[in-house]
């Protein structure tokens, strides 16, 4: 009898006995013998808790994890340090195993994180109205492209190439379904997005023009012309941000933005090569019906006591079937919740301090490589720099322990010697001062 | 009186305390152009670890979980999420390992990927499984797009989808969001799929037909095989909804009933906690014919048993999302399957079947059944559906007043008002990680609300006393929504 | 009604899998004596994994802890305990270290345990530390063992200890145990020790005086120079209970005041969690006079750097337990440690000692102080004590009523009826952690105590209302003792 | 301004003019001038969480850990898998982080565990009392010696060389401390306690007598016998004991034993370089009332409600004070709860099956080494043998990965060549037949 069962013979005997069946098999008859398997599922026999403990721990022992090398690789997700109270608060029972808060009485702590959460995603963006989650950055951009063409019944998307690759290939996956164009305007010499391209590209069948800041070079991104220039024509300007350098980065909202989405993971959630982390998915007030996912809301019980609700529910797929604005349900609440106790244990000060303390190091660490940047302009926590001889600099850069960045050639064929280097409260000058020496010697062929 | 985070804040508090600046302290102004610098700090809370942990734990406590007790909702399967799955999700080697790191350097992750993806096409029984969508609808929704593609490699275009009138909601808000047009196909009298109504909807201008066997109505279409061959007649690809997969493992699989794409819900039969609302993770697996279609990358091994992730695939669909999927969420359902083994996943199936079966020979008790009929009166799979008309018509309870009268008796109460073909229905799971005392203490919860009823209905129309608040205003709450901190 | 886990147990329910036997499976009576076999398998509980957790995990929400809210438990010293010891003390290279693996492969844990007897030499002002004791009562036993055997060494035999009369229930027990007499010492009108009665029983027959400083009346004594000019005079040495370290962290060392040996409490100064009752450990500190004794194995370090556990020291008292002590503990300790520096130690106690003074004036409101007059009327250091004879007289209300309805404000009651010398004491100590609305929150529920009782003293004396159980029958339990299940 | 308090500038100014002082140095002038520090501790600064956690990470990668070794190291505690169950519930706060509980209506989680501990511990011991814990092993024997003073009044200790040494010198130490005189017989040459020599050590000024099952050496001593011959003069029998392997072995309790103790490491707590776990202690109902430490009682509320309560407190030092029957408050009631889990979790079958398997691989590797035996007779985890090249045996195993076990000649110089190997299930036979290949070259020259 497995482990995780309680259904011992006697118990097996009485409920048959109860039911009026024989056996199990016969409450199975109602399966046609043609599609019965008839054989054991070919997969390997169980085994006792610690084997199965032991087994996981020689694979995880076979990947060289961020505390064994010096790791410069960012592209989307961050070696950032997750404080250790997020653990003991994610871990809990009431967190880790309810389902979606369809009983509101008896789930008020799920629905007022959801609720906190809002506001800080809110506060982060400048945008009044944020959703509970969506699953996670690439894919929150594929929703603003459907909420753009909801709201303006348009056929057309256009997407800055300074959007992430993910984001920008989840885009065009999900937009062949829900049938729009999506048309790409190239970077600028200098690594940011080429104004002018914008607003010759844009015209009036463009539901939105997506941007990212920092794009994905970690160029801050002249936000004002870009969404004046993809306004211009009534597309909704969407705008994909990195949560940590909003700290100091003046939020996406102030420029008009309507759509502001992004990546959670940087706050609070684990590296877990890829996944689960978070979505954020904020806009104007004017869009709070079209928003996708989960909202809470704030209201009163009976006796006049506050509580909080899933709010709009009339948007959502268990209500509206087809006529849903998205057709997301399970979503991200427990990367949310790691995402909102980061947030307030960074506090309102923290993260001016934390996005300071990046942007100096990165700007440190530019000058310190000495390398042929990529992108000169102003950067907040990544830049791309041009390595001579890229895969031999790879190589020494192992030797050394370090991981030194993204090879951007697997997604920007024009630069193919490119190098992204990421920079997180863990990445020391020390560390930057390592990596620093192995380029010497590409400073000298540069 | 409960307070958000945000009025626990008071100016100068603080949790963070940030590492000693070890480069020059450039002015922000040097280094950011003036238009782009933020002027307002975010209004982040100030408050110390001590009280951030009191708050949420304090919030905590406001929920009832899985560990506190019976948790019936149907179509959720909220079964036990072994402990085990947490620790082994922690381990550095999978928790600290970055996406984009070289695969040969991430040959331990590549290799549990390559066996979850190898377990779940035989209990799916097709061959073909790509780990990347985010949950059951983002599988859905790569589905539909594979057909997509399936049919415009074959220079066809179709517009119809059809979903069966028992589907759940993700089903049809996904035909919309892949450009589909939904067709409902009716039920029949047993709660199987209307054959008549399928024949008639079937063209080939039917792109899929959506189904979950056994259906939301808990019951085992014993008429798939028919049902797939309608379907593959007129060339339209049959779609498995893998929410109630946990019913029939090894017992029966969708491929060997004629399905090409299922998807999973690994946070349902395969054990990732539910979280409140996720994460979760809805690999689908499919046959050779969607095979070249799938998402990319695909792990994929050589013959020297190296693994590696397969960006080069023309006609892929391309990305769903970021880098290759929800991979934490792997490390648990892996751990789940290499625990139970075969013989393991089909006692649970077993145990969840015989579980539900036995429940709803409780509630067929002449004095409950009176008032809660069963929807269908044939042996159910891993959940069945009462209906609470005759609580409404005779007790003057509605099946919304049954639930929250529940809620005071500590156990979660069942779905409620879905599927919507069942009037005030009430869907209930037990799972095979329920004791039989608790089965017990479910019907004889329901036996004495009844009971009650008969004496005072008022009493279960202003149910819940015991939570921590009572019934909220939802109408307000939309009307004026409050949706963050003023 | 609650269960224990023995009567939830029901026979061929499991949660432990054993691994597949791998070796011949000999019968047990073929490789045992009959007569060394056991009949009948201990009645352990039969239960799955799923019904253990909700066991365990529902009585655990029948405790009030630290995260939930003020626990200003007097001496106890309730301060936050920072998760991030939890997550440093789980690394493998701590948890899974075998106690008896060679000193050569646990270097990391030895370097650990030598910072550590560092930073509580520096700490104590007293140069040699061993971590061996396992709790402040097992660091008092050491201390007079030390004592014992320094005396025995100098060729004297001494049979007294003194311990004032405010002394907490440990040190006149440890007393007793290590083969002395008690002799009580009396406390002056300051609250400080009675320097005459000190005097008067002050003789060569005396071993050690056992003080804490700050005393439990929470006072500094000012003649602490004096005492120990007169113990060190007639060759005792003079012991320095730790428990009330938390008051003086970095303004004044017991190793400057000319204690010979200290014992620290790394469960109450230095944030090891109190675990319902334990884990502790309670490390001492000795003078170069002491040193010789103290227990076996010391972690030494050798000119290369490199630790050893040496176990060579023929005038040591010998081991007081088994291996190095609760390395667990040392972990987190030193991790407060290094996040504290010095800086963040002087403080933690400033803040303490604010944060008690601050109360201590709330408390001292006419409105209250009437009732709950202030023990002694001096600036206290990290917690004061109350006295209740005013509720009890004026209000008809005991300090144990009073505790037993803060039960009901959702707040730990203070400590109670300790020290003795007080009477209906209440003692109280916030430690800085605590919020200053905590704080203000305390004082206003011991005022609406006060002020309901006037009213309604039955109230209080059949306080709590709301907790799981009320008021329990101590009485019987002791005269029927039911000490396990039948 | 430390992370981990709340007192702002403004908190310290209005809490400092409430108390009518004028800084928080005056409220520190109760401390006379010539005691004060007067200068900053002599403490490295303090430190970012995220420094910390690096700090210790490096500290604990200096250490070789039981998952980095295939270990036979026992002799007193054992590398046991813990299950992943006592995590979840040792870290809740509810059950991590309150007092000692005085205050019973708040505390019914922990004194039900308590009294959960001690019914588990008696029907392991075969004694009817247990108490809520003891420090650990070693100081738990030293415990029962002050115990028997107490109830006897007699003056001297006979303990068997066959108890572990850290408890043979913890006894003598606490001993010189209440004043008892501690004699030793030797083992025979089987390696088991001499019967004769323990007859011919009791007489009358004997309290007690204290042996081990198994003992250190792994023999399962033949109690009946020497219970019988220790108990002749009056003296109580004292035995520690190994918890697992009393799932398959007779009870101390059967045998007459009247005190039995024991190290509680093994039952689901951590290596942890030796603490902290928890001893336990049990007796026969007469002593109930001389027991050491804390013991859970069952009762009844006020309204007939069943609830648990600390019980016969009067024995103890917060009451009794100087006769308080024991100085220890603080005990291991978190490290009581992970064995109170554990024992859950394994259950009534599950220890017989965990002991039987261990039996039998402890006979299987004791036959699979073939090396000459120091204890030949029967053993249950633990054997003893004789290596003839010890120190190039122990080279060898490391360099295979094995930690062979302990050195018996650091507390035993008559088994100066022997080799002490303790078994788990974690040790396959698999290991084992790793580690009898390295036995083929002593076999030989044996
Ligand atoms: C029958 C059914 N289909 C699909 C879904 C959607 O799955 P997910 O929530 O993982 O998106 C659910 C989830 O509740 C379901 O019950
Ligand atoms: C003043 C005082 N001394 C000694 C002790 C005993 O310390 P422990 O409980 O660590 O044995 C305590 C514990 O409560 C105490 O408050």
């Amino acid at each position: 009898m497995s482990r995780y069962t309680s259904a011992t013979d006697a118990d097996r005997r009485e409920m048959l006995g109860r039911i009026g069946a024989a056996s199990v098999d016969e409450l199975f008859e109602e399966i046609p013998e043609s599609v019965r398997l008839g054989r054991p599922l070919d997969l390997p026999a169980g085994m006792a808790e610690h084997e199965v403990a032991d087994h996981l721990s020689r694979l995880a022992a076979r990947n060289r994890h961020a505390d064994e090398e010096v790791t410069f690789l960012g592209a989307g997700m961050y070696d950032h340090y997750v404080p250790a109270l997020i653990d003991s608060i994610i871990t809990r029972s009431e967190f880790l195993t309810p389902y979606t808060p369809y009983q509101p009485e008896i789930s008020q702590g799920g629905l007022q994180v959801m609720f906190e959460f809002q506001t800080a995603i809110s506060e982060l963006t400048g945008l009044p109205v944020a959703n509970a989650s969506v699953y996670e950055g690439p894919s929150a951009v594929a929703a603003a492209g459907y909420m753009a063409k909801l709201e303006t019944r348009r056929g057309r998307i256009v997407v800055s190439r300074g959007v992430h690759p993910h984001s920008r290939e989840s885009l065009v996956t999900h937009a062949r379904g829900y049938g729009m164009e999506v048309v790409e305007v190239p970077l600028d010499e200098r690594g940011a997005t080429d104004l002018a391209a914008v607003a010759a590209a844009v015209d009036d069948d463009t539901a939105c023009v997506v941007l990212q800041q920092p794009n994905f070079l970690g160029t801050v991104e002249d936000l004002g012309p870009l969404v004046e220039a993809g306004k211009a024509t009534g597309a909704l300007a969407v705008c994909a941000a990195d949560p940590i350098p909003l700290g100091i980065l003046r939020p996406p909202g102030d420029f008009g933005v309507d759509i502001c989405v992004g990546e959670g993971q940087s706050l609070g959630n684990r590296l877990d090569f890829g996944g689960p982390s978070f979505g954020f998915f904020a806009a104007r007030q004017e869009f709070i019906r079209r928003m996708p996912g989960r909202i809470a809301g704030e209201t009163t019980d009976v006796d006049g006591k506050r509580g909080f609700v899933l709010t709009l529910q009339t948007r959502e797929q268990h209500i509206r079937r087809e006529k849903a604005t998205h057709n997301i349900c399970t979503a991200q609440a427990l990367n949310a919740l790691a995402g909102t106790v980061y947030l307030a244990w960074l506090g309102r000060r923290g993260i001016v301090e934390l996005a300071t303390l990046m942007l100096r190091r990165t700007h440190y660490a530019r000058e310190a490589l000495g390398l042929e940047p990529i992108n000169p302009g102003p950067v907040a926590r990544e830049f791309a720099v041009r390595v001579p001889d890229l895969e031999d600099f790879m190589e020494r850069a192992r030797e050394a322990g370090i991981n030194p960045g993204y090879r951007l050639g697997r997604d920007y064929p024009e630069y193919a010697d490119g190098l992204l280097v990421a920079i997180t409260e863990r990445r020391t000058r020390e560390q930057i001062d390592a990596l620093a020496a192995l380029c010497v010697r590409e400073r000298v062929t540069a | 009186m409960t307070q958000t985070v945000y009025e626990l804040s008071v100016e100068g508090r603080r949790a963070f305390t940030p590492p000693a600046t070890d480069v020059p302290e450039v002015p922000v102004e040097k280094l950011l152009p003036a238009d782009a610098i933020r002027r307002e700090p975010p209004a982040l809370p100030e408050i110390s670890e001590p009280e951030i942990v009191r708050h949420y734990n304090g919030l905590s406590k406001k929920n009832f979980d899985l560990d506190s007790g019976f948790y019936p909702l149907g179509s959720c399967t909220m079964k036990h999420n072994p402990k085990l799955h947490e620790r082994v999700a922690a381990l550095p080697g999978f928790s600290r390992l970055h996406p984009l790191q070289e695969p040969c350097y991430a040959q331990g992750a590549l290799d549990l990927m390559w066996c979850l993806q190898g377990a779940l096409a035989e209990i799916a029984g097709l061959p073909h499984v790509s780990l990347q969508p985010s949950a059951g609808s983002h599988g859905e929704l790569a589905g539909l797009l594979l057909t997509r593609a399936y049919h415009e490699d074959r220079g066809e275009s179709r517009h119809r989808v059809l979903t069966p009138d028992t589907a759940h909601g993700t089903n049809p808000a996904t035909v919309t969001m892949a450009g589909y047009e939904v067709v409902k196909v009716g039920t029949a009298e047993d709660g199987g799929v209307d054959l008549d109504d399928l024949r008639a909807e079937a063209s080939d201008d039917v792109a899929c037909l959506m189904l979950t066997n056994p259906n939301t109505l808990g019951l085992f279409d014993r008429n798939i095989e028919e049902i797939a061959r309608i379907v593959h007649e007129v060339g339209a690809t049959l779609y498995y909804d893998g929410a109630n997969l946990n019913a029939i493992m090894g017992r029966a699989r969708p491929g060997d009933m004629g399905f090409d794409i299922v998807h999973f819900n690994l946070h349902k039969t395969f054990t990732q906690p539910h979280g409140g609302g996720g994460p979760g993770a809805g690999p689908i697996a499919v046959s050779d014919r969607m095979e070249p279609f799938l998402p990319r990358p695909q792990v994929v091994r050589d013959e020297d048993g190296r693994f590696d992730l397969d960006m080069d695939r023309p006609r892929s669909i391309g990305k769903m999302r970021g880098f290759q999927g929800n991979f934490g969420v792997f490390v648990r359902s892996y751990a789940y399957i290499r625990s139970l083994g075969a013989e393991g996943l089909k006692e649970a199936s077993e145990t969840a079947v015989l579980n539900a079966n036995y429940l709803k020979a409780l509630l067929a008790d002449p004095g409950i059944a009176e008032y809660l009929p069963v929807a269908y009166d044939r042996t159910c799979m891993h959940e069945f559906v009462l209906s609470g008309r005759g609580a409404r018509d005779k007790l003057g309870i509605k099946t919304l007043d049954i639930a929250k009268r529940l809620l005071d008796h500590e156990v979660h109460p069942p779905t409620v008002y879905f599927p919507l073909l069942v009037e005030e229905a009430l869907m209930i799971e037990p799972t095979e990680t329920e004791p039989k005392e608790r089965l017990d203490g479910f019907a004889d919860a329901i036996r004495s609300i009844l009971e009650e009823a008969a004496e005072d209905p008022e009493i279960a129309r202003n149910a819940p006393y015991s939570t921590p608040v009572r019934r909220l205003d939802e109408a307000g709450a939309a009307k004026r929504p409050v949706v963050r901190q003023p």
